[in-house]
């Protein structure tokens, strides 16, 4: 396949999408010290070019509608097309965020709904679905958590408790809501260290922040006894939400002691990724912080739908958004979860955990060693690639990029940090056992050539739109903008 | 079941290579003591003809007659082609690119709106999206911060008619901090450039036109900024860009961070969200800028290619040093804004800023005509306006939505004491001229 | 100018080339004494913008609540995924695939298509498409009397109960060929097997289920015909086929020649057009098939691949001895059924032949229940059923239509002398409880 | 990339795409003699295999979205994405065809329009939009022209005249309607020979069918004498409108003599292909023929659409279709005329003759024979390959081939029969003078390779998803359905 050219060098001046252009307006009325005086650089391109560059462009990615995606933590299952249908209407589309909510009401509807959906598989007591991804949800906690305790005149916790596996977010979140963030060990077995947690908690101690599975790709199994010791000491338990589809329908974060979660609406409830967002990230509080809640919320009063804000939830944290977040990614999520219902919600923890737990016997099987051999998979699981590392001279993004040419996209590499030369792989509920058994044999190719040929890893991906590329040569010589004389 | 494709013979064989009997046998490690989830309450699943008979329902229960409300929410025209091309699975399905080989259309693409968006705003680099317009305020102010070396002062001053629904937002976003925003009143609906002296500051934040419509005399408050030694945030308009002066050019040295929401640019209304928020910024402040960031580089066999670059700076490789916590941003409808940008070209989106402009102001001089209206504030607006009813805006404005399904505006009071008899009102390119005047017409009724 | 990608530098220097100085020259051979044409009458363009603005006013207008009404055209779900796919470019927009290496995705669909149509038709091949319904019936008579070696008669008998809008087509298509169609006279909303002496006849034509929804007792039709050497057409809906018993296995020896239109199968119903048609046949009689035929084969490199076969029958080879005038088809609506089949599998296929054929029967079981309604005639139906008003069918329809916004059915006195009273009603899978219930209750009511 | 199994292989007996199947219903009533037997060979797969599985084999196919396309006579241009949302919208595509006129003026009143606007571009008395295709119009203008001269008791003609370069469905159709095609000479500059017309019209000529410009690629000059000797013999002119867009907007058809004619709005007004389809071939005709025309046909009465059927036009020939042919595809025309206007549609005329005669230019300069090198080009022009097929070995079909792993389109080749190893190219309006000058460094190219080294053509194409098919063996070893043991 021919590079594609940028748009710009399709560009031409005075070339134009005609039956886009709308009629100028008058500019008279506007003095002319604010006004631009030269032209910014924008394609001057036909209609049939930009459909043909950005078709063109499409063809180069890798995405779920075409390709075994078991990138772990990412849940990279199907995304419905209905969904997308059914938030892709006008009625929902051309919706302002600022039309009353007299006439409002269908959208209004779906929010509440999705609201009641998510408080019940959390466990919880209360969720505002204002974070737009993860991360957004991560800081509304925080700052949920810093609140509770102020609000209780407990000013002087400042740490937040994180694992060293932790996602990056974690600790960054932390940061950002002025938290100091103390990492706490990884036993050998995935599971927490206790006795580190023992020692670090204490009268500074804000809260913990933890995913289960955690992101070892286990169900840590003291969490009962984390709570207990974290309580104990007056900090409060936040859930990163992002592996909650190994356990929907299973069992409750709220159930295990949790406070606060997010929900990744984009993992769990299979909004589509979009090439890096959006997402949403919903937090749900059990009663404790249902004061602090961020807003807007639905509420209902005299049988209408309200937006409550500051009036009715006045210790809210506020806003975190212009508006009131995603809503067109909430709709997708509402369509998700009406259609699987409560039924379809218990599978898919069944089905993901079963597709990884059968994956990784496959590949334990075929001689790939598993970080963790003695414990379960959950709806992911962790290998290790250091003895082929250490015998052959390859490594785990070696075998990431050989994948491709598979028509595989890469697993999760070099994440957590503490397993060496690691995949973490999550094929999802929605792939078939045919996939995982062409995954297998994949790997298993990929290693034999590991032995016999091993530049087939150190040079791959061979069969892509690109070769290897330079990522260093891209950070040391920033080209971030095109610019006539670029090629 | 929806979505799975195991067979019954799936299963055995799968439950068999594993070794166990039951699926129930994997969760094994979830200790007894911790409850079983109970989802009684969630109704039984449904297919997708009745999900969407459903929300189909609920969608049309909700359309309504034009639009005349903006306040950093526009109800232009997208071409056909944006969407189509952007709800391709090959751009709605991947994630982030982080495998560059499998990832070179997004990746190409995100270089292309850094480019777009560098030259739009006459900055010298953009990021790939935060999440809004709100949350893009917000970076831009905890990044001046880092940015300038000259004071430690964490105080931000905040021009009176900033956007106040994205100033709520930061509040909440840098709140933790210890940022302290000082939000100046306007004066006539502007910012009265050096009146007050606010010791050292750290940035100040300017949006141009503002929320009122209005043109702030932005070199003025740009060379303020920088003769205090502040960094200079331009909260902006994509779309007005296209005629008016980047903040690039802002007074003597320009902008040194512009920051704003993307919606305008092709992306649908849809209650506010998703759309995307930008940041631009000069070169020399790239490393502290947060977001993902595309550079353009060589494969190894010496041909061009794509990558994420400057990772260094992001979560997930600087932890708790990090820029910034975002991980998920907006790419979609990144992607959507570059097509737009594409089509609509540099003559559209120019012809879409001036007809949006002019129809706003057919709007205004014909209701003023009446005499039962009068502009709120003196002086150069540019594509909204806030117009006096004299009486109280909301009680207008629920009327004209409850009788007329045209929303007409927002009531300023709402979010600004001593404007409860004020609407800021905005006619896009896409209002016809039957719309322009049915809602000049039912407005002046109402007022009658 | 719309869709025009030509700047003035490009046709100067096109022009150069040429060596003309204005466009005008090159049309220099149209005589002067044609006059210059003037479209004066016709307006300016207008944007894409302002085109769906006209166009969806209108669309909202003709926006109308349940339909019951099937009559050959039926409104099932769509799952979003058909057209989501078959939208795509490369499948909306390439040409016939000529180019067997540069159109393998359209051809190994379509391989997939006549793998599914000749299996649900219980046939050995199908085609690629004819127009629809209609222009399949007029094919398939002009195929059955080339195939027909028995007898030079042009003859074909109609039974009584085939779906009259087909064959109103089909007279017209077929009409200037000495083609003799005999329509033989429903007895009781059948055909009576056997009665008639027609002499000698190319083939027969049987609907199942017939227009009124009745079951054909086709075993003894189609060993009638084939005692009489004629060959037998079987008119079918392809849904019905996932549960009632295919054309290849009627009678002794089943069906010559299955057509019917493909609507059902993913296909909105968009006015009635457009659809498809499709022919299937026993191998036979493939090179006497009209249309597009898709074949396996390898390339050089010993791979499969796929390619448009027997080309020899086709106008463009064999010109006025050709199997038909058929070029264009309607292949991306054969692209969008043959996702439609493979998203909604056996098992949904079946599923929605029985759960449409149970609302249909709710609604008159419920209707007769009342003693206003009785079934128009006796014996089996599936998924369509005539039912007697006992007044005039066409003014409860109109009523129905203008009060409620309810479309009731096919008033069958349009088409049928005798069956004034009679409503022709279906309802599909699409139809939720409330919808059903809802429509007997407003029915009853304009008849009480 | 790798060739994609069929779906029936991706299947496996009881997987479903659950969120796509409805709850069965009785069939307890339906005696068991009516039923199925045995199941169809449909496939099961997951929703997502689906997906993959066309995404997948819709990156095999050329379009207009990727590709230059100059597929001569069948006029390849942009298919604007704005008809194709304006056509989709849920009041056209929910409309049933049997609902009454009175709560479907939006309908037809774009019917309505779109027969005016036709009527005004060719410059007719009254249009039909029923026929479903190109050559339908053709059945029913010769169906119109047998009834006229029927209707005069003029019965004796059954020939209809073609020219030996005429388009397949023009025999094709005359021999549908029970006629004789004729064939007529085409002289040496690509006119028809007007002496052998003159000796072969008489009494029992029916009528002539031409396209002008013509299937050469050259406008028909002596159209007004053809038409009159045709006219003077009693017969009628038979316009076929596949080439329209060559003069749309600067002379009509109804002023070159023609009495009936059809469009392909499919080429001309710009509606997508499809693949094969669909298509709408509106007739239009003059005075002698409208009391002809086929039905339903909009018309206004007491201010409202309506059809018009037998009973206002009692001679019809009939309808083609079930219902009222292929209306979606009217609407997405309706929508393109409306953004073009009269203006943009002289436009279509001018810049479509540009394109073509600007690539024959340089085509020519780069040493390729035209067909007709004394003949302007008119929107589409034909070379010869005759001279590199003696000299190098190499036919028309290897350069077609060659040129597809140049990501182009391979012209029409072999059509006309007339001219030997010939291309037809029809560039279009839409593409850039970029687009052009790259065909022809491509077409140099591949000559440069004839020369030197054949097999780079005869055994092209060397990139594409397949190499060259065996055509042979397909037609000869039927494999026309999948089986499961076909692999
Ligand atoms: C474990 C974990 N936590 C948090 C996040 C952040 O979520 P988001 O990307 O939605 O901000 C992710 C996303 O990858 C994750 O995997
Ligand atoms: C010259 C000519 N006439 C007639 C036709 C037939 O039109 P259609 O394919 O729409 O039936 C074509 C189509 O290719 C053509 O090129």
């Amino acid at each position: 396949m021919k590079s594609e050219a940028t748009i710009f060098e399709r560009s031409r001046t005075n070339r134009a999408a005609g039956a886009q252009v709308p009629e100028a307006g008058s500019l008279a009325d506007i003095p002319s010290r604010f006004l631009r005086e030269s032209a910014p650089l924008l394609p001057e391109v036909s209609e049939l070019q930009a459909i043909r560059h950005y078709t063109n462009l499409s063809h180069q990615n890798f995405a779920i509608d075409r390709n075994f995606y078991p990138l772990g933590s990412c849940t990279m299952k199907y995304n419905p097309r209905g969904t997308h249908r059914a938030a892709s209407q006008p009625g929902f589309l051309n919706r302002h965020p600022l039309t009353p909510v007299g006439v409002s009401q269908g959208t209004l509807e779906c929010l509440f709904e999705l609201q009641e959906i998510l408080t019940i598989v959390t466990g919880m007591d209360a969720v505002s679905l204002a974070p737009m991804a993860g991360a957004q949800g991560e800081l509304a906690g925080l700052l949920m958590i810093r609140a509770y305790h102020q609000s209780r005149g407990d000013e002087d916790r400042d740490e937040i408790i994180v694992p060293t596996a932790a996602h990056g977010t974690n600790p960054a979140t932390a940061t950002m809501c002025g938290y100091k963030a103390t990492e706490i060990r990884v036993g050998a077995d995935g599971d927490v260290d206790l006795d580190h947690l023992r020692q670090l908690v204490g009268p500074k101690t804000a809260g913990i922040m933890l995913t289960n599975p955690s992101t070892c790709a286990v169900f840590e199994r003291q969490i009962v006894e984390m709570s207990q010791i974290v309580h104990d000491a007056g900090g409060l338990l936040y859930y990163d939400g992002a592996n909650l589809n190994a356990i929907l329908g299973k069992v409750c974060p709220g159930d295990m002691g949790f406070d606060v979660l997010h929900l990744n609406l984009h993992k769990t409830f299979a909004t589509p990724h979009g090439g890096g967002g959006p997402g949403a990230g919903p937090v749900a509080v059990n009663g404790r912080l249902v004061p602090f809640l961020p807003i807007p919320i639905v509420g209902q009063r005299n049988g209408q739908f309200e937006w409550f804000g500051e009036e009715e939830i006045p210790k809210t944290i506020g806003t975190l958004s212009a508006f009131m977040g995603n809503v067109g990614i909430l709709i997708r999520a509402l369509a998700y979860s009406m259609m699987l219902g409560r039924n379809g919600m218990n599978r898919v923890a069944d089905f993901a955990t079963l597709n990884a737990n059968y994956l990784a016997m496959e590949l334990e099987r075929a001689g790939f060693k598993l970080a963790y051999p003695t414990r379960k998979a959950t709806h992911e699981f962790l290998i290790t690639l250091d003895e082929e590392a250490k015998q052959f001279g390859v490594r785990a993004m070696d075998f990431a990029k050989r994948l491709l040419d598979f028509d595989i996209h890469a697993p999760t590499t070099y994440f957590p940090l503490l397993v060496p030369e690691c995949f973490l792989i999550e094929p999802t509920e929605t792939e078939t056992k045919e996939q995982l058994d062409e995954f297998v044999k994949a790997m298993m190719q990929i290693r034999a050539e590991a032995e016999t040929d091993p530049r087939m890893l150190t040079e791959a991906p061979h069969h892509q739109f690109k070769k290897r590329l330079d990522e260093v040569k891209a950070a040391r010589e920033l080209d971030l903008v095109w610019k006539p004389d670029s090629d | 079941m929806p979505f799975i494709p195991h067979t019954r013979a799936d299963v055995s064989e799968m439950l068999a290579s594993i070794g166990v009997s039951h699926v129930e046998e994997l969760f094994s490690e979830i200790p007894e003591s911790i409850e079983r989830a109970d989802l009684f309450a969630i109704p039984l699943g449904i297919s997708e003809m009745e999900m969407l008979r459903v929300l189909s329902n609920r969608a049309r229960q909700d359309e309504l007659g034009p639009c005349f409300i903006g306040a950093g929410c526009y109800d232009h025209h997208i071409p056909a082609a944006v969407w189509d091309l952007a709800s391709r699975g090959e751009f709605l399905t991947p994630y982030t690119p982080y495998q560059a080989e499998a990832s070179q259309g997004t990746l190409q693409l995100l270089y292309e709106f850094q480019t777009m968006m560098s030259s739009l705003t006459g900055m010298d680099v953009a990021n790939a999206s935060v999440y809004d317009g709100g949350s893009g305020l917000a970076e831009a102010i905890l990044m001046a911060i880092r940015c300038n070396r000259n004071t430690k002062s964490k105080r931000v001053v905040i021009c009176g008619a900033v956007n106040p629904f994205y100033l709520r937002a930061a509040r909440t976003l840098v709140g933790s901090q210890g940022v302290e925003l000082v939000h100046c009143e306007h004066v006539g609906g502007r910012h009265a450039v050096g009146l007050d002296d606010f010791g050292e500051v750290a940035a100040v934040v300017v949006q141009q036109p503002n929320f009122f419509g209005l043109l702030e005399n932005v070199d003025e408050i740009t060379d303020w900024a920088a003769s205090k030694k502040a960094l200079l945030i331009a909260v902006v308009n994509p779309m007005t860009l296209a005629v008016l002066k980047p903040p690039g050019d802002w007074g003597e040295g320009g902008a040194d961070i512009c920051c704003g929401d993307g919606q305008p640019l092709g992306v649908p209304m849809s209650s506010g969200g998703p759309s995307f928020g930008f940041l631009c910024t000069r070169i020399k402040y790239v490393r502290q800028m947060p977001g993902r960031i595309v550079g353009r580089t060589t494969d190894s066999g010496g041909s061009t290619g794509y990558t994420l670059t400057l990772q260094a700076r992001e979560q997930h490789i600087r932890r708790a040093k990090a820029t910034s916590n975002i991980c998920t941003n907006q790419g979609l409808l990144v992607t959507a804004a570059t097509i737009y940008l594409s089509i609509i070209g540099l003559t559209g989106l120019s012809n879409v800023a001036s007809a949006s402009h002019a129809n706003t102001r057919y709007v205004v001089d014909k209701l003023c005509a009446s005499g039962l209206v009068s502009p709120t504030f003196d002086g150069s607006y540019f594509h909204e306006c806030a117009i006096n009813l004299h009486r109280d805006a909301q009680g207008v404005f629920d009327e004209l939505t409850t009788k007329h399904k045209i929303l007409a505006g927002f009531p300023l009071g709402e979010a600004f004491d001593g404007l409860e008899s004020s609407l800021l009102v905005c006619a896009t390119e896409k209002r016809s001229q039957e719309e322009l005047d049915f809602f000049c017409r039912t407005l002046l009724e109402v007022l009658n």
